[in-house]
């Protein structure tokens, strides 16, 4: 096996990289690209260490991570297409209200 | 030897794509830089003997959560979006955020180096079987949290229907 | 040394698989022109070859030299890719597929899920190449297909469970081997998991009466309109690989894998001398229509023709004439098995066809109304039926049979009733009886 | 509950033109706009919220033709303006100018005009449903039914030499004597035609699939369909019992038994039922005429030169499509002042933003091909 070290940079390089892109870009749904990005840095830690330690629990959590992207991806381009509908627009500040 | 071909061939790939996802104009382009970044990802689960994760990643994340949105990219409209500035101005805070949080894993892991890279990695058998060994887990141990995320599931389901139905 | 080895027979049969899968296609394609011209009372091409034998070679040739287009405003990084992402989504699948029981490129612990995954990433093409394309046919083609496919995996992957909790493994391997250990395939413990699985495969595909992203009379071609040349013979390619690889997993999970039928009798032994009766019947059949051929050359591809059958059918029966404990005897299982897995294959391909060419097409939101409020209601109820009756078998130790088919019976009971429900809804008023009109 | 195969949106709704609403150009170059109709939709998502229908691709000036062209010389050009079915197309002409001029053709003549105007609707509603069936996506039928319309055009060149446009009939009664077999290869046709027939309902007349397609599909009412001027199947599929052949006998069919198919919805499928329906009677109509076939001339008392006398005339036949009509007016010369054609394909396509409003894209296919038009006939 890879030194956990390793795995444990790239774990970090895609959440720099997920971090980057929330805090640069302006369109919403690169946003919540990037926020994939994020939980998908942390799902490699979580099972690399449970590799590491010959435990399927870090596989169970990855799983459950997964789950809650979907549901955070359904709600979220939920709202995009909703917001989309009544400002024609996508871009995140461009959202500077808060009701509609 | 192989091991680390593979590692690094996915991880130089998960790095890669993943930057083009944040540089990319175009949202579509993007969203395919995202599936090749989570595939690379999954090449890795399976490397880590996480086959299950693997299969999981490959079909929920890439075959689904990305469609879902590259659907919506499709349906936005974006001839529009190609037009505009894509990026803020906010570079820097950017990359000092990333440095701040760089230098503390670099920290973080020159304080454990000692005892974490002691660590022998388990025998390569103790995942075996994967699939058997993970769902035993999901419906014994963590049964609870399965059903919590499964009402998650539905409500952000009820949500997002809600949120995405046309106003009458 | 001993490091390679385990690679070498994986590597040479993936390069076997991916070199002859474009002649195979090809050679679909053919069968399916002859069995529609045979069903629509013509010939279908008979022009070039015997009997239009070589016409796929042609076909090819001609898409290989055909102008490359790219349209104006295209996204031409995607417009390149998209092709591509179908064609390798749909090879990879090919991998955990196992032709007979000595024939398979990996035998994966999650076989079947791997190939559902990695199949279900070919919708990236179909969706990026409509989009890319820049134009309302192709988009609304692939929006048609992202929403389709989506829909009818949910169905495809719930069947599957229910034959899954049969098998007890997600080795393609182990499939077929509990279907031979317990002597039944799966398509008698589970015909409704089985029907549901035909179907919703016929939609993943694409295939009328689901072809809703390439309604030609609606669409023109969906999302291949703008494409043309090698491109589109790569759209075309992944296509046909697709149906290769659902009929491969209904043959796998419901039909039996590469077992011959009633395997497990020695009373159907005879059984084993049909592939080689057939094969000869074929090179018969290519004897006898030599002297009719109008060319020299042509008489002489359709004798080689039947020679390759006689060949064929001699390694079929190679094994058997074998003394047994030979190389050769011991070959038999594989090689009789790839005959039978393939010779499924085919048989699941014939009724795409068959349905093809005898019904018109859904509109799409029919199409959608019947996977999500018919097939996926009834795949759930399908799993909780096989799971009665497994449960009333393991636990209470009732037998085999009675308990599964109580488990049919329920899920066919609940089938009945989506059906009524389905047909008061098409007529919601009283003696709206339709009678042809006779005059007043 | 589980409404599997519904048959969609009947209900028409309007939409206020959003930002949503797309264009989508339907032909010229479609292959199921029947030839070149373009169809200017809008759409909302894949809501027909409105059509415009761009006609005149195929103009050739028919009508301005005839006016420099003698009353004989005029009658192959209208073969070619419904050229599914040109005998009918013949036979409204000649009709038309025998009643301009006040002669009229000999009882044998008009005997084997019927038989051979019927056969020719039977052409013509089997063509249709070929290719109204392809548009919905069964591909066989087509194959079938230009297996039974190739029975009929052999006939027709048996008769007259050619198949597709005949000009098989001439002013004051016909142009050629009927062959010997022609009562034979008629009845070995129609006897063969209906067990045809029942073969092609048992392709589609159940399928779940072609109901779903069909049933509740393009209505129209029969109060609109009059008031549009629709005519043909596509009006007695709404209920309405209206049939020239029946209102206005012409040619022989006073002498024959036959009903008048009428449907009760307006819908797609009501329409398949009565044109079905309608290819049945018309064998019936052919195996009555062909048992009796008057002996005497085929030809009336018209001359060489036909000087019509000054005058207008509007006569019409009930063509496969519809109501064709010809209204001719003469100055006394040889040649007419003005030709004006009534085309059914014509008058029908125009309840076609009627009937597709508030359809799904597919349906536009499916209404397309239900109005059976031809865009000869249309464009002239």
């Amino acid at each position: 096996m890879v030194p956990i070290g390793h795995y444990l940079f790239l774990s970090v390089a895609l959440l720099a990289i997920g971090i980057v892109g929330i805090v640069t870009r302006r369109n919403v749904i690169i946003i919540l690209m990037s926020v994939e990005l994020i939980l998908n840095a942390v799902n490699i830690n979580l099972v690399a260490f449970s590799r590491l330690v010959g435990s399927v629990e870090g596989q169970v959590f990855a799983i459950f991570i997964i789950t809650d992207a979907a549901a955070e991806a359904a709600v979220g381009l939920g709202i995009i297409i909703a917001f989309f509908r009544n400002r024609e627009t996508v871009l995140a500040d461009e959202m500077d209200i808060l009701k509609w | 030897m192989l091991d680390q071909v593979v590692f690094y061939f996915f991880a130089l790939l998960a790095v890669a794509s993943s930057i083009l996802v944040v540089t990319r104009r175009n949202a579509v382009q993007s969203a395919i830089f995202l599936v090749t970044a989570l595939l690379a990802t999954a090449g890795i689960f399976l490397s880590l003997d996480a086959e299950f994760l693997f299969i999981v990643q490959v079909i929920l994340y890439a075959g689904g959560i990305m469609v879902l949105f590259v659907f919506v990219i499709m349906l936005v409209n974006l001839d529009v979006a190609l037009h505009q500035v894509q990026f803020n101005r906010q570079w820097m805070v950017a990359l000092i955020i990333s440095a701040v949080l760089a230098a503390q894993v670099a920290a973080a892991l020159a304080v454990s180096r000692k005892t974490l890279y002691a660590l022998p990695p388990a025998p390569a058998q103790a995942l075996e079987p994967n699939t058997e060994r993970v769902a035993y887990s999901l419906f014994h141990t963590y049964m609870l949290p399965f059903e919590i995320a499964s009402i998650l599931l539905l409500v952000a389901m009820v949500g997002a229907v809600v949120m995405a139905k046309k106003r009458v | 040394m001993n490091a390679i080895m385990p690679y070498v027979f994986p590597v040479l049969f993936a390069l076997v698989i991916v070199a002859l899968l474009p002649l195979v296609a090809g050679y679909i394609v053919l069968v399916e022109r002859k069995v529609m011209a045979d069903m629509q009372v013509r010939l279908g091409p008979m022009r070039v070859g015997p009997h239009g034998l070589l016409q796929p070679i042609a076909d090819a040739v001609k898409l290989l030299i055909k102008e490359d287009i790219i349209p104006e405003n295209a996204d031409r990084l995607l417009f390149w890719g998209a092709p591509l992402i179908s064609v390798t989504a749909a090879m990879l699948a090919l991998a955990a597929l196992p032709i007979g029981p000595f024939f398979q490129i990996a035998d994966l612990n999650i076989g079947l899920l791997f190939i559902l995954g990695i199949s279900s990433l070919g919708i990236f093409g179909i969706v990026l190449g409509g989009w890319a394309s820049n134009s309302h046919y192709s988009l609304l083609g692939a929006l048609r297909s992202a929403a389709q496919l989506v829909s009818y995996e949910t169905s495809a992957g719930m069947a599957v469970v229910g034959a899954l909790l049969l098998a007890g493994t997600l080795s393609t391997r182990g499939i077929v081997q509990q279907q031979s250990d317990s002597g039944v395939w799966f398509i008698f413990a589970a015909p409704v998991g089985f029907f549901i699985y035909l179907v919703a495969s016929i939609a993943e595909t694409n295939r009328a009466p689901f072809d809703m992203p390439e309604a030609e009379s609606e669409l023109v071609a969906g999302y291949m309109t703008e494409y043309s040349g090698f491109r589109w013979a790569l759209y075309f390619l992944a296509e046909y690989t697709n149906m290769i690889v659902v009929a491969s997993i209904a043959t796998t999970l419901f039909l039996g894998g590469w077992l011959r039928p009633f395997a497990n009798t020695p009373a159907f032994n005879f059984f084993d001398y049909l592939p080689p009766l057939l094969m000869l019947w074929v090179a018969g059949y290519c004897f006898r229509r030599t002297p009719k051929q109008p060319v020299a050359v042509q008489k002489m591809f359709i004798a080689a023709v039947g020679v390759l059958c006689i060949a064929v059918a001699g390694i079929l029966i190679m094994p058997m004439a074998a003394p047994s404990g030979s190389f050769l005897a011991s070959s038999k299982p594989g090689i009789h098995g790839a005959f039978w897995f393939l010779f499924k294959v085919g048989a699941y391909i014939y009724v795409f066809m068959w349905l093809r060419f005898t019904f018109p097409r859904y509109r799409f939101d029919q199409l959608m109304r019947l996977g999500w409020q018919f097939l996926v209601p009834l795949s759930i109820v399908n799993v909780m039926g096989i799971g009665i009756g497994l449960a009333l078998h393991r636990e209470l130790n009732w037998p085999a049979a009675p308990s599964l088919l109580l488990g049919v019976a329920i899920t066919l009971g609940v089938a009945a009733y989506l059906l009524s429900a389905a047909e008061k809804h098409e007529h919601p008023r009283v003696g709206e009886e339709e009678e042809t009109p006779v005059d007043a | 509950m589980a409404d599997i195969y519904n048959t969609g949106g009947t209900n028409v709704e309007t939409t206020v033109l959003g930002a949503d609403e797309i264009i989508l150009n339907m032909g010229p170059q479609h292959p199921s706009t029947h030839g070149v109709l373009r169809v200017k939709l809008h759409l909302d998502g894949e809501k027909v919220v409105g059509s415009e229908c761009v006609i005149g691709y195929l103009h050739r000036g028919v009508e301005k033709i005839a006016e420099h062209r003698s009353y004989q010389q005029f009658a192959p050009y209208v073969d070619r303006m419904d050229y599914v079915a040109a005998v009918s197309n013949g036979l409204g002409y000649c009709e038309a100018v025998e009643k301009l001029m006040g002669v009229e053709a000999p009882p044998r003549a008009r005997v084997i005009r019927t038989i051979l105007t019927e056969l020719q609707r039977i052409a013509s509603h089997l063509f249709w449903l070929g290719t109204h069936a392809l548009d919905i996506g069964a591909l066989t039928p087509l194959f079938y039914c230009l297996r039974e319309r190739e029975e009929i055009l052999k006939i027709f060149e048996k008769y007259c030499g050619a198949r597709l446009t005949t000009h098989a009939f001439r002013i004051g009664g016909l142009q050629y004597e009927a062959y010997d077999e022609l009562e034979k290869d008629t009845e070995r046709f129609c006897k063969d035609c209906d067990r045809r027939i029942d073969e092609y309902e048992s392709l589609l007349t159940e399928n779940r699939i072609w109901v779903g397609r069909t049933k509740g599909i393009g209505v129209i009412t029969a109060e609109a369909a009059i008031a549009m001027g629709v005519t043909g199947p596509v009006l007695r599929a709404s209920g309405v019992q209206w049939d020239i052949r029946k209102a206005m006998p012409y040619a022989a069919y006073d002498q024959y038994e036959f009903t008048i198919p009428v449907g009760k919805n307006g819908d797609t499928y009501d329409r398949y039922l009565v044109r079905l329906e309608e290819m049945r009677q018309s064998v019936k109509i052919c195996l009555q005429a062909i048992s009796n076939i008057p002996l005497g001339p085929i030809l009336g008392k018209v001359g060489k030169v036909l000087k019509p006398p000054p005058g207008e005339v509007y006569h019409s036949i009930e063509a496969p499509k519809g109501e064709l009509g010809y209204y001719i007016v003469s100055d006394g010369t040889t040649q007419p002042y003005r030709v004006r054609i009534r085309p059914p394909s014509l008058i029908n396509l125009e309840a076609l933003d009627q009937m597709i409003r508030g359809h799904l894209v597919a349906d536009v296919v499916a209404v397309i091909g239900t109005l059976d038009i031809v865009l000869g006939e249309v464009d002239r």
